[in-house]
């Protein structure tokens, strides 16, 4: 049996899908954001797979720039949390919901 | 053979990690699962011999970015337990319809071996290498537009991230 | 080319000078001040006079045919360019406008001595003697509304001159409003006109009409042309805003709501008679509205108190004469009569301005009286003017008259009751101009308290005396023993009827002469004894005298009837049509746009995992819809 | 290449503006003068343009033609004929007159004139446009500015206004919008896949007449939110009421214009068939906007609302003018279209100068003032005959053509709208009266000063065009007549209909004119 790109991906299905569940149950902000980056590295994943089944480096480099832009999006992030933090003392995200209609 | 022990050695580990970021009550047990999982995947991008981007996960997932992750999650504190109870109405049934329609999905895909999604064109030729020449030439051929508006974004994110972090903030003084 | 030619073919100068002094005096007037501003005015009309004079010396001597100036292309779509006809008719007319006009400017020298705005007035006067030369001078239709249009706003204008009084601003508005009604009626003529000939010019359409027009679209056009000189010219039913009008300053009153604006109505009928020679409806209807108009208006003058109302019904009693002249294709008599009335009621007008002016500004003749010897002049050319209108020989009225009379009466038939009416007018006429003279001049003073009557200045009293000569020998251009005027107008006219000869004539005159004899005895009769005498002839009947003094009500029924549902309407329309039904429904769609967000709104709960679910379940949906329908 | 005339024209005002937004913010006195030394500049380009256009040509001058996206079919293509180069001229002219008319304007000054420059561009824009995918860009443009103008610098309800002003265009705009797709699409069916929005191209569409009908009514209905027309008017009177002064004099002198010249140019010119079809529909309804605006208008207790309404009525006669497709109707809509641009944008700058001195535009607060202020009372009394339509000012010409021309072909209608000229008398006289005439009944009226060399030359300015258009219509009417002439045959050729030539009236007035 050998290992397939499709079983990665069943892997990294399996993965988002935590991911996903997690976001939809936790309240804490900054598990909530972990929950994403957890997404994020399943979709890595099954870019890995896939440039390696196409022969194509091409997968490779899209995980680079899911890396970098992920990177950037958890400094922001994170800084928005802090600041939202030092406001309410709270990081349930149910706290906020000024955007209600 | 090896390959298979790999997978199904780090999938579970992978899972677990994955698992125990959603279930752990306390913040810093998550970040840990988060970096289980992110090493196994790591393993996982070593095997498929990408290995420049397993390297970048190591260090820039694993280390610097969970360790942002934990610094401001003592910066806000542990020991704040979260309520279980939910608020939001149809949150929880919804939830576990779509979550079981997923879970049925996957099974059905595993049950019904249907693993040969993308493999139609393998064997063409040799399988990449991503060590760093490659996926250097890479990025400064082909791809040198996305990585120059990548490092803009970037520059963007720290200087945003800074002013979020030193302006004090000014809702208290509006109220 | 004789300076007679150069000015026929520069006919446009005669507007052209009061038009300049009016600008003049508008940019520059204040500067120039009084009374030289009242003099540059008078020398313009005077001028465009003497040029008027000079050019129609050809005419006179029957050696000139009428002659179309062409000046400059207007609104070429509708063919109406501004060309001017110089032809005896329009000859006639700008002597006796600018002849009269020149002598009403130098009179208000005088009377509006003193008066702040005493520029301005002048130049409200040139303005208007240039829009009523422009109307007198047209060759076309467009051209002749600009100036029935102009005579209305300077009307308005003058009205209103002293317009701190709400009463005077009132008149004014009045004025020009209900000449807009009549101008409607005027307006769908044109209408008629223009898509019949395709253009508006007199050269078309007045040569031989008939080739075009058929009876029943003449007879339409002719009673919508009439609508309009009804409101210009103050008949029935439109008639209400010429006795308002005597808020204006008194020349206004002699110059246009006497001389020569109110006239233009009939005018315009003369002018237009080959088309009322078409339907004999209109003329009859032209005829009948001028002689009930005639009568009606008599009849209120003789109940009315004050000095200058008396003129004003007199006026539209006056004005139904010479309707009633035009309207029996008598367009000689009517123009005549025209020209006469001119001469003794701008005259009278002028006379009885003299005379509030020595009274401070009293215009009750119920508080006159005695006057003849404090105001010699004034009292003789009154005196002038008051035998003038009664129609007694030989002054101007008399002949005038007779001869609208007569002609009527030759028509025989349904012309014979109209000759009727025009003859017991003749007999009110008389009665109350005596009456108004009477009560103004003789008797014993009434006077209030501190009150001391004066004659005029010499530049008022001056035009008095010309126009006083004029009333008594203006008559005599055209007499059944010379028609002079006859001759002189018959190139303008093509359908004359020439009323009775030979003995009919001289009985009818006789018969009238005789009924404005009997009015002036009655009248003297009554009123130079005073007292008892009136309050008994007014207890007689005293429903009819009062009914009489209120102008029959005539205004509180236009208000009840026309003016207050009018308002009323408007005010629906404006706020409750409009803001309700209309913007409401507006209003109503926004509303259940805003209903239906509302109901919305509670989807947007703000919980930013609520918000997560929805898009995980619209991917999960999306998958499993790729999924069943195999691949995108 | 010819001097780019046109062009330049619509890029002026937007060069204007960003210099004008370039100025240092601290110089705020300079704004307003700068603006209107740099509005200026499109008045002698329209000046020039009116000389220069030669007269007796009923084809689009100074074309210019450059494709711009090719793949739809878009070009940057203008051209200026009879019918929008009294519209340019007016532009032109009113703009500076505004600017000049805004010194009472204190906050965002800067702003203020920028929003009116740009939408002096989009004007421009929007009549010389001869490509539908510009001219609609353009349409739009415009809402942005005016929504700020009236938005920003109106008075107390003018959120309200500027949210109604603009659902109400924008509603009519997607109808038209989805109407000129379809045209672009049935083009490209037609022309073997080749997209165009050119309107000259439009002009040789073949369609069957029920496409021609729904067409036609999803622009006319675009336009008729614009003029507006009865029953869509209901957006005027608060916009007015609510806009500043230099909002108002644009407001009515050229943006209600779009409309009547979107009616005249595009649904004439592109629907003949449907345009016959629908004349009574149009001129019933501008027959109800013609009695109907001017008897609202009669009750009204604020100046500027009267003055809205009576925009209602005299578009109205635009309109009807416009759909008695005749030469003297179509004539006279154009050069009243100009005319009521002249007449109500006095108009409004009057109220706004009163305004400004007493912060009241209430009839009522008045009584009097011709004392106090005799030049303005002059002035007013001047704007409000031309408006009534006196002859020898401007607003006879129009009104007189229209309605000879509309009695050829639409006879009871003509008949019913010449009573507007009644109604129209007795509003303004009326507002006259009260405001002007009588003693002096406030106290605060007492102290009123006359108008200052600025506005006198303002008001002064358009006095004397009221006057030349008056007394000397032929410069404008020669060139408009041979464009709607142009127009008309168009019509006449492609359907059965002619033009009724005068002649006897055989059935005029039912059966008064019975032969």
């Amino acid at each position: 049996m050998t290992v397939t790109a499709g079983w990665y991906m069943t892997l990294a299905a399996v993965l988002f899908g935590i991911g996903a569940v997690g976001i939809l149950v936790r309240r804490n902000a900054v598990v909530m954001f972990m929950c994403i980056e957890l997404m994020l590295n399943a979709v890595n994943l099954t870019f890995i797979a896939a440039g390696q089944e196409l022969r194509d480096l091409t997968g490779q480099l899209a995980v680079f720039f899911v890396l970098v832009v992920a990177a950037a999006e958890v400094v922001v992030g994170l800084a928005i949390i802090v600041a939202v933090f030092r406001n309410s003392e709270t990081a349930s995200v149910d706290e906020f919901n000024e955007l209600k209609g | 053979m090896t390959e298979l022990v790999l997978f199904y050695l780090f999938g579970s580990l992978a899972i677990v990690g994955a698992l125990s970021v959603v279930l752990a009550k306390n913040p810093v047990r998550s970040a840990m699962g988060l970096i289980l999982t992110m090493l196994s995947l790591a393993v996982f991008y070593v095997v498929q011999s990408a290995y420049f981007v397993a390297a970048v996960q190591v260090i820039v997932y694993a280390g610097a970015v969970m360790t942002l992750f934990l610094f401001v999650i003592m910066l806000i504190g542990v020991d704040r337990s979260e309520d279980l109870k939910e608020h939001i109405p149809w949150q929880r049934p919804l939830m576990f319809v779509l979550g079981f329609v997923v879970l049925g999905g996957v099974v059905a895909v595993i049950v019904g071996n249907e693993w040969s999604w993308v493999t139609g064109i393998s064997n063409l030729a040799e399988a990449p290498v991503g060590s760093a020449e490659a996926i250097g030439e890479g990025l400064f051929t082909n791809w040198v537009l996305p990585f120059e508006a990548t490092s803009l974004l970037l520059i963007v994110a720290a200087v945003g991230a800074i002013a979020l972090a030193y302006f004090p903030a000014k809702r208290k003084e509006r109220e | 080319m004789t300076m007679s030619e150069f000015f026929i073919r520069n006919i446009w100068l005669i507007i052209l000078l009061p038009a300049i002094g009016a600008v003049v005096l508008h940019f520059v007037g204040r500067r120039i001040g009084e009374p030289i501003a009242g003099w540059v005015a008078s020398s313009m009309i005077g001028l465009s006079f003497l040029i008027g004079l000079i050019a129609a010396i050809p005419l006179f001597q029957g050696t000139a045919e009428a002659h179309v100036v062409h000046v400059f292309d207007w609104i070429p779509a509708l063919g109406a360019s501004a060309e001017l006809l110089w032809d005896p008719l329009s000859a006639l007319m700008v002597l006796v406008v600018s002849g009269v006009g020149a002598l009403i400017h130098i009179y208000s020298i005088g009377y509006m001595h003193g008066d702040e705005r005493f520029t301005r007035f002048f130049v409200y006067l040139n303005l208007f003697a240039t829009s009523m030369l422009t109307l007198v001078l047209a060759n076309n239709f467009g051209v002749l509304f600009v100036g029935w249009e102009l005579v209305g706003l300077c009307s308005y204008l003058l009205i209103s001159f002293w317009y701190v009084r709400p009463s005077a601003a009132a008149a004014g508005k009045k004025a020009f409003i209900v000449n807009r009604i009549g101008d409607f009626g005027f307006l769908i003529g044109l209408m008629i006109i223009f898509s019949t000939f395709g253009t508006l010019s007199y050269t078309t359409v007045l040569n031989d009409p008939g080739k075009l027009l058929g009876a029943g679209a003449a007879t339409a056009v002719g009673l919508l042309l009439l609508v309009g000189a009804t409101g210009k010219s103050a008949q029935l039913p439109l008639y209400v805003w010429l006795p308002d009008a005597m808020e204006g300053p008194t020349p206004v009153s002699a110059l246009i709501h006497a001389a020569t604006m109110v006239t233009a109505g009939v005018f315009m009928i003369a002018r237009t008679s080959s088309i009322y020679a078409l339907s004999d409806t209109a003329s009859v209807v032209v005829a009948t509205i001028g002689a009930l108009t005639a009568f009606y208006a008599a009849t209120i003058a003789m109940a009315q108190t004050d000095i200058k109302r008396i003129l004003a019904y007199s006026t539209i009693s006056q004005l139904g004469y010479m309707f009633l002249g035009v309207g029996s294709a008598a367009y000689v008599a009517g123009v005549f009569h025209l020209m006469t009335h001119a001469f003794f009621k701008a005259l009278l007008f002028l006379g009885a301005g003299a005379v509030i002016h020595g009274m401070a500004d009293e215009q009750d003749i119920m508080k006159m009286g005695g006057l003849w010897s404090k105001m010699k002049t004034t009292g003789i050319t009154m005196a002038v003017a008051t035998l003038a209108i009664s129609g007694i020989p030989p002054f101007a009225g008399f002949w005038s008259k007779d001869e609208i009379l007569a002609s009527t009466f030759g028509r025989g038939g349904w012309w014979v009751v109209l000759w009727a009416i025009g003859l017991i007018t003749a007999g009110l006429t008389a009665f109350y101009m005596t009456r108004w003279f009477v009560l103004t001049f003789l008797g014993e003073p009434r006077w209030d308290d501190g009150v001391h009557p004066h004659e005029a200045p010499k530049v008022m009293t001056v035009p008095l005396m010309v126009l006083a000569a004029l009333a008594t020998v203006g008559g005599l251009i055209n007499t059944p023993f010379r028609a002079g005027l006859e001759h002189f107008l018959e190139p303008s006219f093509e359908h004359l009827t020439s009323g009775p000869s030979g003995a009919t004539v001289w009985l009818l005159a006789a018969i009238s002469v005789v009924v404005a004899l009997i009015g002036i005895v009655v009248a003297w009769r009554l009123y130079s004894r005073r007292d008892a005498a009136e309050e008994a002839w007014t207890a007689g009947l005293p429903s009819l005298w009062r009914r009489m003094g209120h102008a029959y009500y005539v205004d509180d029924v236009y208000g009840t009837l026309v003016v207050a549902p009018g308002k009323l309407l408007a005010a629906w329309s404006a706020f409750v049509l409009d803001k309700k039904v209309i913007d409401g429904a507006v209003i109503g769609v926004g509303t259940v746009v805003r209903r239906i967000g509302a109901a919305l709104r509670p989807l947007q709960n703000g919980f930013v995992r609520s918000y997560a679910l929805s898009i995980a379940a619209g991917v999960v949906g999306l998958v499993i819809w790729f999924l069943a329908t195999g691949g995108l | 290449m010819d001097f780019p005339i046109l062009t330049v024209l619509i890029l002026l005002p937007f060069a204007a503006a960003v210099i004008v937004a370039l100025l240092p913010s601290r110089r705020k006195e300079l704004f307003l003068p700068v603006g209107i030394a740099l509005s200026l500049l499109p008045v002698a380009l329209a000046g020039y343009l009116f000389f220069v256009f030669k007269t007796g040509e009923a084809g689009f001058q100074f074309v210019e033609n450059v494709p711009w996206y090719s793949p739809w079919g878009i070009s940057w293509h203008l051209g200026v004929d009879g019918i929008s180069l009294l519209m340019i001229v007016l532009t032109a002219i009113l703009m500076p007159i505004s600017l000049a008319a805004s010194t009472s304007i204190s906050k965002r000054v800067k702003q203020f004139v920028v929003f009116n420059l740009l939408l002096e561009g989009g004007l421009m824009g929007v009549f010389l446009s001869l490509d539908m995918f510009m001219f609609f860009v353009f349409f739009e443009v415009i809402l942005i500015p005016m929504y700020f103008i009236i938005g920003v610098w109106g008075s107390e309800r003018r959120i309200y206004a500027a949210v109604k002003f603009f659902l109400f265009t924008a509603f009519g705009s997607a109808l038209m919008l989805a109407g000129i797709i379809a045209m672009a699409l049935m083009y490209a069916h037609q022309n073997g896949g080749m997209v165009s929005f050119d309107y000259l191209g439009w002009l040789t569409l073949q369609m069957p007449i029920h496409t021609e009908l729904w067409l036609f009514a999803a622009f006319a209905i675009a336009f008729a939110i614009k003029v507006p027309m009865f029953p869509f008017h209901t957006w005027l009177p608060d916009a007015h009421v609510e806009a500043p002064t230099a909002g108002s004099v644009m407001l009515a002198g050229v943006l209600l214009k779009m409309g009547t010249y979107g009616l005249l140019r595009f649904n004439l010119g592109l629907f003949p068939h449907a345009t016959l079809k629908f004349v009574p529909v149009m001129a019933v309804l501008a027959v109800i906007g013609i009695v109907y605006g001017a008897a609202v208008a009669i009750v009204q207790p604020n100046l500027k609302k009267l003055v809205a309404y009576s925009s209602v009525s005299h578009l109205g006669f635009i309109v009807l003018g416009i759909f008695a497709l005749t030469s003297q109707g179509l004539e006279g809509g154009v050069v009243q279209m100009f005319n009521h641009g002249i007449t109500t944008g006095a108009l409004f700058l009057l109220v706004g100068m009163i305004y400004e001195r007493r912060h009241t535009k209430e009839i009522s607060d008045f009584g009097g003032i011709q004392k106090v202020m005799p030049i303005f009372a002059g002035f007013f009394l001047f704007t409000a005959f031309a408006s009534i339509g006196l002859p020898s000012l401007n607003g006879f010409i129009g009104e007189f053509l229209i309605l000879m021309g509309s009695f050829l072909t639409l006879k009871w209608y003509a008949i019913v709208a010449a009573s507007g000229v009644i109604l129209a008398a007795v509003y303004l006289l009326w507002a006259y009266e009260r405001v002007f005439t009588g003693p002096i009944t406030k106290p605060e009226n007492e102290k009123l000063l006359d108008l200052d060399a600025r506005e006198k030359t303002m008001l002064g300015v358009l006095a004397a065009l009221m006057l030349l258009m008056g007394l000397y219509p032929k410069i404008a009417l020669d060139k408009i007549g041979p464009s709607t002439e142009a127009v008309l045959d168009r019509i006449q050729a492609t359907t059965s209909y002619q033009v009724p030539a005068p002649g006897r009236l055989a059935d005029v007035l039912g059966g008064i004119g019975g032969e």
